[in-house]
């Protein structure tokens, strides 16, 4: 029974999914376009439960069993619960009951800590400077790891300094000829290969949402208990 | 046509002659003439027809003509609506001038429309014969995707089929991957050096194939090292994978028969940060001295990091991962590399399990007709210069 | 220099982050869960101001379209996952979502990824508009087809197969390191980025 | 032989602190590069260009605060553009981490031009010449709603106005009226327009993405499914320059600022792996 219910309604709702797009009649098109912007959404939208509640789980337990680090749990709890006051109750654009501002005394200075600043200025900030901590790794990673080190590698890097040179744009301007042919490149091998790859991974892909939905594939099962 | 512009060009000489000023009611008679004079000029758009919109959910009806013969001069066409039983004509739309077609999207099913069409010129407007009798109605069958029906039954008979086959246990062949002759040369040479091999089985989730193949690939490298007796580090970032990996590695001991070599803490969950995970990486490696890296499973922009130092410590480094944007790194950094679908290969192979070869086995021959439709689109089109694109 | 305070947060936060580059320490561990923290609020404000609250909790307010309750009770269901004894209930909306995806993904995959692609592939007489036109057409079909049978798994790599899949890893590697030689530009980028915040908004050097 | 030994010894940190001096260093000595527009940025550019007053331009923020810096140049110029044309601008974000970037970006390019506006007429008016239709999920529900009733996918927008009640939405109901959707992404958002939108609604879709993606899109824009393609920030620099050139707008161009640093940067990273080749060869030949 744990079993069955499931399956029969991933079934189900497979065929409910791929329907549309065959049958255009107003009936079906209809009840599709509801489904999706009433069920579906809203069922989704509680899906945040899954993937907040197993943070908080997380390090929750990490606090519990005093794991390495666990000091830093609080710190995660702590930012996701008064973001969540501020966001929930200051309202989105700062228009919520709770107020989120205020001026310092003997000052004009207004302080903002609605939810769109601390996107700005906490969010934005830690996002794109953890990213733009690869630069630092493609570097050392060019010195200490790129090597030619068979045939197929030196294709790639020979191909890879081709577009590299003409990605820089003082190259391209003085060198028409590099960024033409690093445009060939880009548009007729890479376009096969890439074109290849794609008939694979969608291949993979379809035959994966195939099993899932005839029953075959039950990873996603398991993977839950 | 010539006949109109002669008429045209005769009046505007006799108006010019008449200065304004001095008979206005002159002029404006004569401006009369001169503009009716101009409809003559306009001819309408001819054979008017209109029908329901194929394929669609009912409500819309596409109407075609072919335009005016004095199109270049005109401003457009306005296209009008008389619906069954109503009073007159009423106008629906106007579309610049060279268009020759208009879709009505607001009809009601069931109710007959006739529509005629103006060719416009300033306030002058002069409509065509009114089109044949027409209703909008919707399709049970989109008939454009026939060919996404063909393909979508083909597909699913072919995976089906070879499931089924596999679960029946019928040998499915499937040739030998490359890569694991590497696997078994880089296992005996960190035996030799009698330094430890490190395994990584990605960074994803349980959901994700590439994992579910980087932990049957684990198993049979977990086999090895129990017979040779070798250390295998096995670090995870994800608190589900840590458990099943662990059942994996324990697994392929005891059918070695060496459940007592079993070292559990050989396999261990490090963080579920993707960077923090990195470095923990870097320091095993660097600590450790690993004398063969493995990273099979789905990768980010860390698997530079790792790449990077295991390269470094010179150890022998095979990769397998679907993910795309990672293969240049690894391709780069690693003396042999799986790519995409190889990983699947590799792990049906060595696990021979029925679900991973009957899916393997049925994308392969998705492939075989695609080439086999490329190869003879193009023979057909170019031979027999057949409208082949038709056929997408 | 600039005189306000969240700028002045923005461009401590980054240093933390750029911490990590010497070695993992504590202020990087401080500011990356500092982030999880402040993401996973920023999400359960937007998902209840911008879903639950206009797709559920108005209208049954108002009375209307009641049977939405039974829906928003099949979305509860995710809780059953953190309760033990009934965690199996989880499965029924993660069915429910997932089946629905996979169905609709199928036919549109096959139409945009296959059918699509495939034609663009073919070659008729009208893509000769130009010999150069029609020599990379010729060029991207062989491509394909390499590249497509380097992935051919049924077959031993004998015959006809084997060329073919040896030119098929080349234009493989080709490209590859055409996304390698462009991936390098966007690593670069990301670092740019918060050099011109750094220089520009909180030090103010440059302008 | 020692010269080698060291070469291929540099330690990592050191690295680091060149690629640092290299990006800083054009920085504080500043020349301006005007880079070519490749044709796939001149496609999206010339299309735009021609879009009729009826249909408007969708842009959708599909990257979060880590690609910021190589993406939100894109949207700023794309904005810059579509309003100087006055051409109707929808914005939405398949992602909720999204949202906060597609506000900035909006209010700094509306602030532009309405700074400039002398008039009712020429200045920018939310809801008359743009609309921030906001987030919503799940993906099919926004990208096949949109093919049906925007409105209606969207009931609220981001300010949380009735949708229905905007101006402009009485003339943009769905695909219809959209002349193109540019999905500005560091993620695979193009290709589910493109599988989505395109085969059920067929509207036309543009692609602004990472370069790290760039090279996987190119079999889109053969088959014709995408109209055009912006890649990295050299392709922000190029539609900064024929936004420019074309449009005279004259405000900050952060893509074409960096484009300095990236080149130095880049020769940087060739070196490097020149270094790292030519010492791993020295050394393989003096092993055998």
């Amino acid at each position: 029974m744990k079993r069955r219910i499931p399956l029969a309604i991933v079934f189900i709702f497979g065929v409910l999914g791929a329907i549309p797009f065959l049958i255009p009649h107003r009936i079906i098109q209809n009840a599709d376009n509801e489904f999706r912007s009433s069920i579906l959404r809203i069922i989704v939208a509680f899906s945040l439960v899954l993937g907040v509640g197993s943070i908080i789980r997380h390090h929750f337990q990490k606090i519990r069993r005093k794991k390495e680090n666990w000091q830093y749990s609080y710190i995660t709890l702590i930012a996701l619960v008064i973001s969540a006051i501020i966001g929930l109750f200051g309202g989105i654009d700062a228009r919520g009951m709770l107020p989120t501002q205020f001026t310092v005394p003997f000052t004009e200075y207004v302080f903002r800590f609605d939810i769109q600043t601390l996107y700005t200025n906490i969010m934005v900030p830690l996002a794109a400077t953890m990213f733009s901590l690869l630069a630092f790794f493609m570097t050392s990673a060019a010195y200490r790891a790129f090597r030619a080190r068979n045939v197929e590698a030196t294709i790639l890097l020979l191909s890879a300094f081709v577009v590299m040179l003409a990605a820089v744009p003082l190259v391209s301007s003085f060198f028409p000829k590099l960024s033409a042919f690093s445009e060939w490149i880009l548009t007729v091998p890479n376009t096969a290969a890439k074109r290849g790859l794609l008939f694979g991974i969608a291949l993979g892909s379809m035959a994966t949402s195939l099993k899932i939905i005839l029953g075959i594939e039950r990873g996603w099962l398991g993977g839950t208990s | 046509m010539i006949t109109s512009i002669l008429i045209v060009f005769t009046q505007l000489e006799i108006f010019r002659k008449i200065s304004w000023k001095k008979n206005r009611f002159m002029k404006t008679t004569f401006l009369l003439i001169f503009l009716t004079g101009l409809s003559f000029a306009i001819s309408p758009p001819t054979d008017v027809r209109a029908w329901d919109s194929p394929n669609d959910a009912g409500g819309s009806i596409n109407i075609a003509w072919r335009i005016s013969p004095d199109d270049p001069m005109l401003d457009g066409y306005e296209i009008s609506r008389l619906a069954e039983g109503a009073a007159d004509y009423e106008p629906i739309g106007f579309i610049g001038k060279t268009r020759n077609s208009y879709t009505d999207e607001e009809t009601r099913d069931g109710v007959k429309y006739q529509y005629r069409v103006a060719a416009v010129k300033d306030t002058i407007m002069v409509y065509s014969e009114p089109s044949n009798y027409v209703q909008s109605s919707s399709q049970w069958f989109n008939t454009d995707r026939i060919n996404v029906l063909v393909f979508a039954t083909l597909f699913i008979f072919l995976i089906l089929w070879f499931t089924s086959r596999a679960k029946k246990g019928m040998s499915l062949f499937i040739r030998k991957i490359a890569g694991l002759d590497a696997v078994e040369e880089a296992v005996g040479r960190a035996t030799e050096m009698g330094r430890p091999i490190l395994y990584i089985p990605g960074l994803s989730t349980m959901a994700d194939v590439a994992t579910i193949a980087g932990l049957n690939i684990l198993g049979e490298v977990a086999k090895k090292t129990a017979q040779y007796d070798t250390k295998i580090i096995v670090p995870n970032r994800d608190p589900i994978v840590y458990t099943v990996a662990r059942e994996v590695v324990k697994e392929s001991y005891t059918q070695v028969g060496r459940p007592d070599a079993f070292n559990p803490d050989s396999v261990f969950f490090v963080t579920d940060s993707q960077f923090a995970f990195a470095a923990a990486v870097d320091g095993i490696m660097t600590r450790e001295k690993p004398a063969t890296n493995f990273f099979m499973g789905y990768f980010w922009a860390e698997s530079l990091i790792i790449a990077e130092t295991g390269a470094s410590t010179g150890a022998i480094q095979i990769a397998g991962s679907d993910a795309v944007m990672q293969l240049p790194f690894f391709i780069t950094a690693c003396d042999y590399t799986l790519i995409g679908e190889e990983l699947y290969a590799a792990s049906a192979y060595l696990s021979r399990e029925p679900l991973l070869l009957g899916a393997l086995k049925g994308q392969d021959y998705g492939k075989a007709v695609i080439i086999g439709v490329l190869l003879a689109a193009t023979l057909l089109a170019l031979i027999a210069n057949l409208p082949v694109l038709r056929l997408f | 220099m600039s005189g306000e305070p969240w700028i002045w947060v923005g461009a401590i936060f980054t240093l933390f982050i750029f911490s990590f580059l010497y070695k993992e320490n504590p202020f990087y561990r401080f500011a990356e869960h500092l982030f999880v923290g402040v993401a996973n609020g920023y999400m359960i404000t937007f998902y209840w101001h911008r879903i639950l609250v206009p797709a559920l909790i108005n209208p049954v307010s108002h009375g209307e379209r009641l049977w939405l309750i039974a829906v928003a009770f099949v979305g509860a269901l995710y809780f059953t996952r953190f309760i033990p004894r009934i965690s199996w209930l989880v499965r029924i909306p993660i069915a429910l979502v997932m089946g629905y995806s996979s169905g609709a993904y199928i036919p549109r995959g096959i139409d945009a990824y296959i059918i699509e692609q495939t034609r663009a592939t073919v070659i008729t007489r009208s893509t000769f508009v130009n010999w150069q036109q029609g020599l990379w057409a010729l060029i991207i079909l062989f491509g394909v087809i390499a590249t497509v049978s380097y992935f051919f798994f049924s077959r031993e790599r004998k015959g006809i197969i084997k060329p073919l899949s040896y030119i098929g890893i080349v234009f493989i590697m080709l490209g590859f390191g055409a996304s390698f030689g462009y991936s390098v530009m966007a690593r670069i980028s990301l670092f740019i980025g918060r050099i011109q915040f750094l220089l520009r908004d909180w030090l103010g050097l440059i302008h | 032989m020692k010269f080698f030994e060291a070469l291929m010894k540099i330690d990592r940190r050191i690295l680091y602190l060149v690629l640092a001096a290299v990006v800083i260093i054009p920085f504080i000595f500043p020349f301006m590069i005007h880079p070519k527009a490749m044709p796939p940025v001149e496609n999206l550019y010339n299309y735009i260009d021609s879009i009729p007053q009826d249909k408007a331009l969708v842009i959708s923020v599909d990257y979060t605060p880590d690609t910021e810096p190589e993406l939100h140049p894109m949207t700023i110029a794309l904005l810059r553009h579509a309003f100087t044309r006055r051409i109707k601008v929808g914005v939405l974000c398949i992602g909720v981490l999204g949202l906060g970037l597609a506000e900035n970006a909006l209010n700094q390019v509306a602030g532009e031009f309405n700074q400039r506006a002398t008039s009712k007429a020429d200045s920018i008016i939310y809801g008359r010449d743009y609309v921030f239709w906001g987030w919503q999920t799940p993906v099919l529900t926004v990208i096949l709603g949109m093919g049906e009733r925007i409105s209606r996918v969207f009931t609220v927008d981001y300010y949380n106005n009735q949708t229905e009640t905007l101006p402009m939405m009485k003339q943009i109901k769905n695909y219809n009226n959209v002349g193109i959707l540019v999905s500005v992404s560091a993620s695979a958002s193009p290709g589910w327009y493109i599988t989505y939108g395109q085969t059920s609604f067929g509207v036309k879709v543009g692609i602004a993405s990472t370069a790290v993606q760039a090279a996987d899109w190119y079999p889109y824009l053969n088959s014709g499914q995408a109209t055009g393609m912006l890649s990295g920030m050299k392709g922000g620099a190029e539609y900064e320059e024929l936004v420019q050139t074309n449009l005279g707008i004259t405000d900050r161009r952060r893509a074409t600022e960096a484009m300095a640093s990236q080149t130095s940067a880049h020769f940087a990273i060739i070196v490097f792996i020149l270094i790292g080749n030519i010492g791993y060869f020295v050394l393989r030949r003096r092993k055998k």
